[in-house]
């Protein structure tokens, strides 16, 4: 393995974030839970001061290699958090695997591409966000345990897939596809929205012409932030089960400046991170995180990266060395606590282990984030797919 | 592969209503600009921030006293003030050269998106619908809201357009538009039209910004979202015909509507900006547009 | 040389141009004048391919014009000034006549010309219109005359054998329409003119032969002489 | 005779270059009175200095015993003051009737408004048989004759025309020559500007000759006729 | 303040070109000596200034401002990308194959608005609507152009021995091929060509009667843009290894809009120029002002587009 900068004095540690273009809300949050991160751990990792540097990926594959370029090859940093979505988290991997050799935790990939195409996953990466092969059978089961927990009369064998029409939609609605086939069910039908639609009537027009009772999918912040609202203007969620995977609607309103007029009745989802849960780590999360600056509420894609830098920090901390070896060995197989729970690194392809479960967000009194779940989801994540 | 689906009478009427509420809210982005491009001539690229800045001062008035009709006055008012400022102070000597008005614009639209970025990050905000309920018409159910929009829209086309079909102030607009020294020593008060269609026109970006903040969450380059169409749509609509930009306006917003039957939308929006392109070619003067004028 | 039979051109429902015969004979001077709409501009633009006819020939060299560009009529070698000036405000006359005098299809090749290419022809044409000593006067700073002789000028260094003027003498002073005159007088013979204007003793008394038109037809075509005579003329045009 | 305009020590320049120098006229409520001089002599400079179209320039205008130096050309003319520009400046998009339309401002009656416009129809036939062309199409000489009428409708106190009669064929020349006979004689004040001296002489009470921006005769008439003067001022 | 500036104008004019000249030449070729972590960021400049100039040629002389320039570039990285990813070809393949689709589709996109001359303010609005088509399709065509995801990814191949993978070896690479294909440009805007772009500009009706057809002269400089820009556009995916929707996207339009107008329309050199300062002073603002570059960038521009219209060029050239 390569160099890594093993013998500076303090640990330097990079970060590339989509602080603009469309996944700018996503990079946000990440960044936030770096903060975050810096409290918890006091700004420091083997007693002394560690370094964080932050680079725009702007949303976009090529902007995210440049910037993984100057942290790796100007900075010198000893690990790369990020970026976001799959595309950037791609780009910067096959930088990584090539050129750059240094550990590389990401935050949000979630496409089957990153995950398991060989030319893309490699030594170096580190998932902690499950993998569309995660969700969409996962969201498939609570599909099947819905009728269980709705009083309405409805056929969970048929769905309808909604998503925007780009890779992480295109790719989602193949594997939700797969995993309604596998339980005998089947996708009637799919709306692939255009990026940067503002007006989905039409849209929402067809979702409740669909054949299925159920509406499910994989959207992004945005998407979810256009639609929810306007689909209960339309009073969707009476005639529809709409249940999505990634979080939304359940983090969703956590994260957004919702409002609290957009109601949540008729919205399920599946999630890894349940703001409710009462652990240690998880109660100092929210506290840092509601003592900095903004208007939102702790969330997945915060507790993400602030998991990933924890990670690192103890790995760092345990081995004593920064070098480049150490970390990835340390990291693979490594278990600890989480705000999402228990937590591990799978050594076979280094993707994050930990449970699920299926519910929906009420509305809450405070600045808690009220979550009721309805069914647990232990030990989903799928045989290893890419031999490192 | 194309295939036709049958549609029964209901969806019909949901479809087509989908269809006039896209294209009113096109048409109220698309009228400011058609006022201020079809008639100074000005590619006014800070239209889309005016209607982001509407959209936001709607969102912050909301924050502060929880009244949208409130947000939805005061950041009209307020949006027109700036474009008042903006004409007055900024913009006024350079009406005559189309490509440097573009220019500028672009640059005053780039610094006020980014300073929203800046200020708001660039996270998205939800307004809240200040009229909830879905009503009954025509057989269908159908959210009151976006029939209000619809119901502004027109009353905003009639409105405009009788203004400038019917008033002397329509006609004194025209001729400052076409040739101000003339117009000046015709006895019309140039200055003063220049400034009343800027700032008329403002008012109406930051009308359907404010408008659209409850259909869809705002951030801060919406804009561009929206006026890359509304510019096609006053140029297919012929250039200074407002009656124009609105019937292009419904058309567009119908093939939306009703295009993703046969298509998928992605592919509906390619279609429809290259028709507008394809329509652009054919006649640059638009559907109302006059014929070419000689010297 | 160049005649048109039966041009016609209509705009809606108004015929500008109706049913129009003319021939310009090699190396006279031809004069076409009119009552204001008469058609004048209208036949002119016919010509020179600014607008397509509705009907009619135009046969130049034994060629037809018609459908052709305006650019490949003055490559042809039809060249016209306007009733308008027309230049390059921020050029120097310099650069017009090096417009004008070089090849105007190649492009490509023109990275390899130099500065100094063409500079006898640039010199001659200048003489011709009394521009020698104004070859580095950027075009907006002459005077109006001049930029009228500019206009001439660009046409003569261009190479053609037709010439068209539109009202070159509009907007000039008495010692300027001389000057115009003389210049005209100099291109008998070696080039064939067609002249449009309202000046009529200027037209009258350079003009080997003139065409009256009026509500776009021909009133007649005769010599200066006769025209000024004809009744007809006398009562849609001269109003004497 | 009580006065109208008066304009003195008038400069006027483009740019840095001084096309006027010390120019002072005044015109009385009936008198009709003539700007002579070969081109470029500045006489389009001066009227455009009487409505303020101009770059820069100093000395008084005063009209109506008002200072209008510095008012800009619309506050001017609704002062009863019609502009004949030598560019005629037809509204291209617009037609015949709607120029005319625009040039009267919106205190005049429906009935007025039409009376005042038949009246241009009755005057120059041309323009009622193409009223709803559009000015851009017009020809040259129709432009001319739509520009007149569009001052005429103001039913103006004061006319500036500047050369009414450049571009036009001799025939309409003599149209137009009539109609100014008939304008003269009203009860409203009347500047031209024109080369064409001897075609003006007959119609004005009083002359001024301007050289290179410079006022450098004025007179009656019988003194303007002298062919000295316009040996020393107008040819060559 | 106009007599600050007339200082400076007097100080630049008083510098001897030619020195000036060699001292810049010396610096571009030392840049990999003297700022060895910078030359990835100088390569990328370089390169954006060629970008800049190929688009002031339609916009500063042929005076059509076109709102697509990216489309072009993105074409370029795109079919390089796609040629090396998808197809396993040769890089240099795509240099070539490049600049031919670049040059088919500008004819295609640029025939009819330049033939039937639809005026300036259409052909803003024509190309506006072009970008986003090629931006929507983009992202929509996964199975052609990876979608979101983009095209990568690879590293430039070894040409004689030397690898030009490496920062030092692509920034000579870079630097010699844009000196090249920047000369010609000067030459062809130097000759008698730049001569009729200007004279059409000002008076187009005028150039048709003195035989030119100007809409093939427009033509031609549209088409030698879209090709160059289609080269930078090949020359930079090279450089960042991956083909990504930014590329065609509305805000590098922006940018090169704002180079060319800081630098000065219609000077070659100012636009080239101003691309390498921007983005190096991008690059210096984003680590003291996080998100703020761009307010602050659209800032500059407005300043230069109120006060300076003429650009930095305008500012240092001779007043008449
Ligand atoms: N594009 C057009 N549409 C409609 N009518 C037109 C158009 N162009 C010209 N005309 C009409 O055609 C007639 C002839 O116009 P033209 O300009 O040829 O006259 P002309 O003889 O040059 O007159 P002038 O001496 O006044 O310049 C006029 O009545 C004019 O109104
Ligand atoms: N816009 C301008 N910029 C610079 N100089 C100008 C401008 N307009 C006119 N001039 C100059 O001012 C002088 C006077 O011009 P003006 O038009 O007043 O003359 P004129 O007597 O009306 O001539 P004509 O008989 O040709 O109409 C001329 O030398 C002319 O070149
Ligand atoms: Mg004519
Ligand atoms: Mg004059």
């Amino acid at each position: 393995l390569g160099g890594g900068g093993g013998g500076s004095d303090s640990v330097k540690i990079g970060a590339v974030m989509a602080l603009s273009g469309p996944f700018a809300r996503t990079g946000e949050e990440n960044q936030r839970g770096l903060e975050v991160a810096e409290d918890y751990l006091d700004g420091e990792i083997l007693d002394s001061e560690f370094e964080l540097i932050i680079e725009d990926g702007e949303s976009d594959p090529n902007a995210s290699i440049q910037a993984a370029r100057t942290l790796v090859e100007d900075e010198d940093v000893d690990a790369i958090i990020g970026p976001v979505s799959s595309g950037n988290s791609i780009s910067v991997m096959q930088y990584i695997k090539e050129d750059g050799q240094v550990p590389h935790l990401m935050t949000t990939a979630s496409s089957v591409e990153a995950r398991e195409n060989p030319e893309n996953c490699n030594e170096y990466g580190f998932f902690i966000w499950p993998s569309n092969r995660h969700l969409a059978p996962t969201g498939t089961q609570f599909i099947q345990d819905l009728p269980n927990h709705i009083d309405r009369d409805f056929d969970p064998s048929r769905v309808h897939y909604v998503s925007q029409d780009y890779a992480l939609g295109q790719n989602g609605l193949e594997l939700v596809e797969e995993s309604m086939n596998e339980v005998g069910g089947e996708v009637t039908g799919s709306t692939l929205v255009p990026l940067g639609e503002t007006d989905w009537s039409s849209y929402i027009s067809e979702i409740a012409n669909s054949e299925a009772d159920v509406v499910t999918g994989v959207l992004t912040w945005g998407a979810a932030a256009q639609l929810m609202p306007q689909a209960n203007s339309f009073g969707l969620p009476e005639e529809k089960v709409m249940m999505f995977n990634s979080g939304k609607p359940i983090g969703q309103f956590a994260a957004s400046t919702m409002p609290d007029e957009v109601t949540v009745d008729g919205w399920f989802g599946t999630h890894f991170y349940n703001p409710g849960l009462d652990t240690d780590v998880n109660n100092e999360f929210q506290s840092l995180y509601n003592e900095l600056d903004s208007s939102l509420l702790p969330n997945s894609t915060a507790g993400a990266s602030f998991e990933l830098m924890r990670a690192l920090a103890t790995v760092i901390e345990d081995s004593g060395s920064t070098a480049t070896d150490d970390i990835i060995s340390g990291l693979e197989g490594l278990e600890w606590d989480s705000v999402f729970g228990p937590i591990q690194f799978r050594e076979e392809d280094h993707q994050a282990a930990l449970n699920f479960f299926g519910g929906r967000r009420v509305a809450s009194d405070g600045d808690a984030t009220e979550v009721e779940v309805f069914e647990e989801y232990p030990d989903v994540i799928p045989d290893a797919r890419c031999s490192l | 592969m194309l295939e036709i689906p049958l549609i029964t009478t209901e969806n019909f009427i949901t479809y087509a209503l989908n269809g006039l509420s896209r294209g009113m809210i096109i048409f109220l982005v698309a009228s400011g600009l058609s006022l201020i491009f079809g008639l100074i001539g000005l590619i006014n690229f800070a239209h889309g921030a005016m209607l982001a800045l509407g959209g936001y001062g709607t969102y912050v008035v909301i924050q502060a006293t929880g009244n949208f009709w409130l947000g939805l006055v005061i950041s009209v008012v307020l949006v027109a003030v700036l474009g008042l400022a903006l004409e007055r102070k900024v913009l006024y000597w350079i009406y005559d050269e189309p490509l440097l008005g573009f220019l500028s614009t672009f640059g005053i639209g780039l610094v006020i998106e980014e300073a929203l970025a800046v200020y708001f990050g660039s996270r998205s905000y939800t307004v809240p619908s200040p009229l909830p309920e879905s009503v009954q018409v025509l057989g269908v159910s159908y959210p009151s809201y976006r029939l209000f929009v619809i119901l502004v829209g027109a009353v905003v086309a009639l409105g405009i357009g009788l203004i400038l079909v019917k008033t002397r102030l329509g006609l004194e607009i025209h001729a400052t538009a076409n040739m101000q020294p003339t117009a000046e020593i015709l006895g019309v008060d140039t200055a003063r039209i220049y400034t009343i269609t800027f700032v008329l026109g403002t008012a109406l970006a930051a009308l359907a910004g404010a408008l659209t903040a409850p259909i869809t969450s705002m951030y801060p380059t919406i804009g561009l979202d929206y006026i890359t169409m509304a510019f096609l749509v006053i140029i297919v609509g012929g250039m200074g015909s407002f009656k124009g930009s609105f019937v292009v306006s419904m058309i567009v917003g119908q093939i939306i509507a009703f295009g993703w039957l046969v298509l998928s939308p992605t592919y509906v929006r390619i279609l429809v900006f290259a028709a507008a392109m394809v329509f652009i070619l054919y006649k640059p003067r638009g559907f109302f547009g006059k014929a070419e004028v000689h010297e | 040389m160049l005649s048109v039979e039966g041009l016609t051109k209509k705009f809606d429902s108004v015929v500008a141009v109706d049913d129009v015969d003319m021939e310009l004979r090699s190396g006279e001077i031809h004069g076409l004048i009119g009552p204001n709409g008469a058609g004048k501009t209208t036949t002119v633009n016919l010509i020179t391919g600014e607008l397509t006819p509705t009907s009619g020939t135009i046969e130049f060299d034994g060629t037809d014009l018609v459908g052709r560009s305006p650019s490949a009529i003055a490559r042809q070698g039809i060249g016209r000034s306007f009733q308008v000036v027309q230049y390059f405000p921020e050029m120097t006359v310099r650069k017009h006549l090096r417009l004008a005098v070089r090849d105007s299809t190649e492009t490509v090749r023109s990275v390899f010309n130099r500065q100094e290419d063409y500079g006898p022809q640039i010199r001659e044409v200048a003489e011709r219109v009394h521009l020698e000593d104004d070859l580095d006067t950027v075009a907006k700073n002459l005077a109006h005359g001049k930029k009228r002789f500019l206009d001439i000028a660009m046409v003569l260094g261009m190479d053609s054998r037709v010439i068209l003027f539109d009202e070159p003498a509009a907007g000039l002073n008495q010692s300027e329409t001389d000057e115009v005159k003389a210049i005209l007088e100099n291109l008998r013979g070696e080039y064939t003119v067609l002249i449009v204007e309202h000046d009529v003793d200027l037209v009258r008394s350079i003009s080997d032969r003139i065409t009256v038109l009026h509500n776009g037809s021909v009133l007649t075509t005769d010599t200066p002489e006769n025209v000024v005579e004809n009744p007809q003329v006398k009562e849609v045009y001269l109003g004497e | 005779m009580s006065e109208l305009l008066t304009v003195e020590d008038l400069n006027a320049f483009y740019g840095d270059s001084q096309v006027l120098f010390d120019v002072s006229i005044e015109l009385g409520t009936n008198d009709v009175v003539g700007i002579f001089g070969r081109n470029g002599m500045g006489k389009t400079t001066l009227l455009n200095s009487l409505v303020n179209r101009i770059d820069r320039k100093t000395g008084t205008v005063t009209y109506r015993g008002q200072d209008v130096s510095a008012w800009s050309p619309h506050e001017i003319v609704r002062e009863g003051i019609a502009y004949v520009p030598e560019e005629r400046e037809i509204y291209p998009a617009l037609s015949v009737r709607e120029n005319l339309e625009l040039a009267m401002t919106s205190d005049i009656g429906d009935d007025a408004r039409e009376e005042r416009i038949q009246n241009v129809f009755t005057q120059f036939e041309r323009l009622g048989e193409r009223q709803e062309q559009r000015g851009g199409t017009l020809s040259g000489g129709e432009q001319q004759m739509l520009a007149i009428g569009r001052a005429l409708v103001t039913d103006p106190d004061l006319l500036l025309l500047d050369e009414p009669t450049e571009g036009l064929a001799p025939a309409i020349i003599d149209d137009v020559v009539d109609i100014l006979e008939s304008l003269v004689t009203g009860d409203r004040a009347v500047l031209i500007a024109e080369q064409n001296i001897n075609r003006m002489l007959p119609l004005i009470d009083r002359g001024y000759m301007i050289q290179t921006g410079r006022i450098v005769e004025e007179g009656d008439s019988d003194h303007l006729s002298d062919e000295a003067i316009h040996d020393k001022y107008l040819t060559v | 303040m106009s007599d600050r500036l007339s200082d400076v104008r007097g100080f630049v004019r008083g510098l001897p070109r030619r020195p000036l000249l060699a001292v810049g030449v010396l610096l571009l070729l030392a840049v990999p000596f003297l700022f060895p972590s910078q030359s990835d960021l100088a390569t990328e400049a370089l390169i954006f200034g060629l970008f800049a100039i190929s688009v002031d040629i339609v916009l500063g002389y042929a005076g059509l401002l076109s709102l697509a320039p990216a489309a072009f570039f993105g074409l370029g990285s795109y079919t390089v990308a796609k040629l090396v990813v998808d197809y396993g070809q040769s890089f240099w393949l795509g240099f070539p194959l490049a600049i031919v689709l670049a040059l088919v589709l500008a004819l295609v996109v640029g025939y009819v608005p330049i033939k039937r001359r639809i005026g300036n303010v259409y052909f803003v609005l024509f190309t506006l609507a072009f970008g986003a088509i090629v931006h929507d399709f983009t992202f929509v065509t996964t199975w052609l152009t990876g979608g979101s995801d983009g095209l990568g990814f690879f590293g430039p191949p070894e040409v004689l021995g030397i690898d030009l993978g490496g920062n030092t070896e692509y920034y000579y690479f870079t630097l010699v091929t844009v000196a090249i294909v920047g000369y010609g440009l000067y030459l062809l805007i130097k000759s008698d060509y730049g001569d009729i772009l200007h004279a059409t500009r000002q008076n187009e009706l005028r150039m048709r009667y003195l035989g030119y057809d100007t809409n093939r002269e427009l033509m031609i400089a549209w088409l030698v843009s879209a090709a160059v820009s289609a080269f930078a556009g090949a020359v930079y995916v090279g450089l960042v290894g991956i083909a990504s929707p930014s590329l065609v996207s509305f805000a590098l339009t922006g940018d090169v809009i704002i180079w060319i107008i800081v630098g000065g329309t219609g000077t070659l050199l100012g636009p080239f120029g101003a691309a390498i300062g921007l983005v190096f002073v991008q690059e210096l603002l984003q680590n003291l002002w996080q998100g703020g570059y761009r307010l602050l960038l659209g800032i500059l521009f407005v300043v230069f587009v109120f006060v300076l219209p003429d650009g930095l060029m305008g500012l240092l050239r001779d007043e008449e």
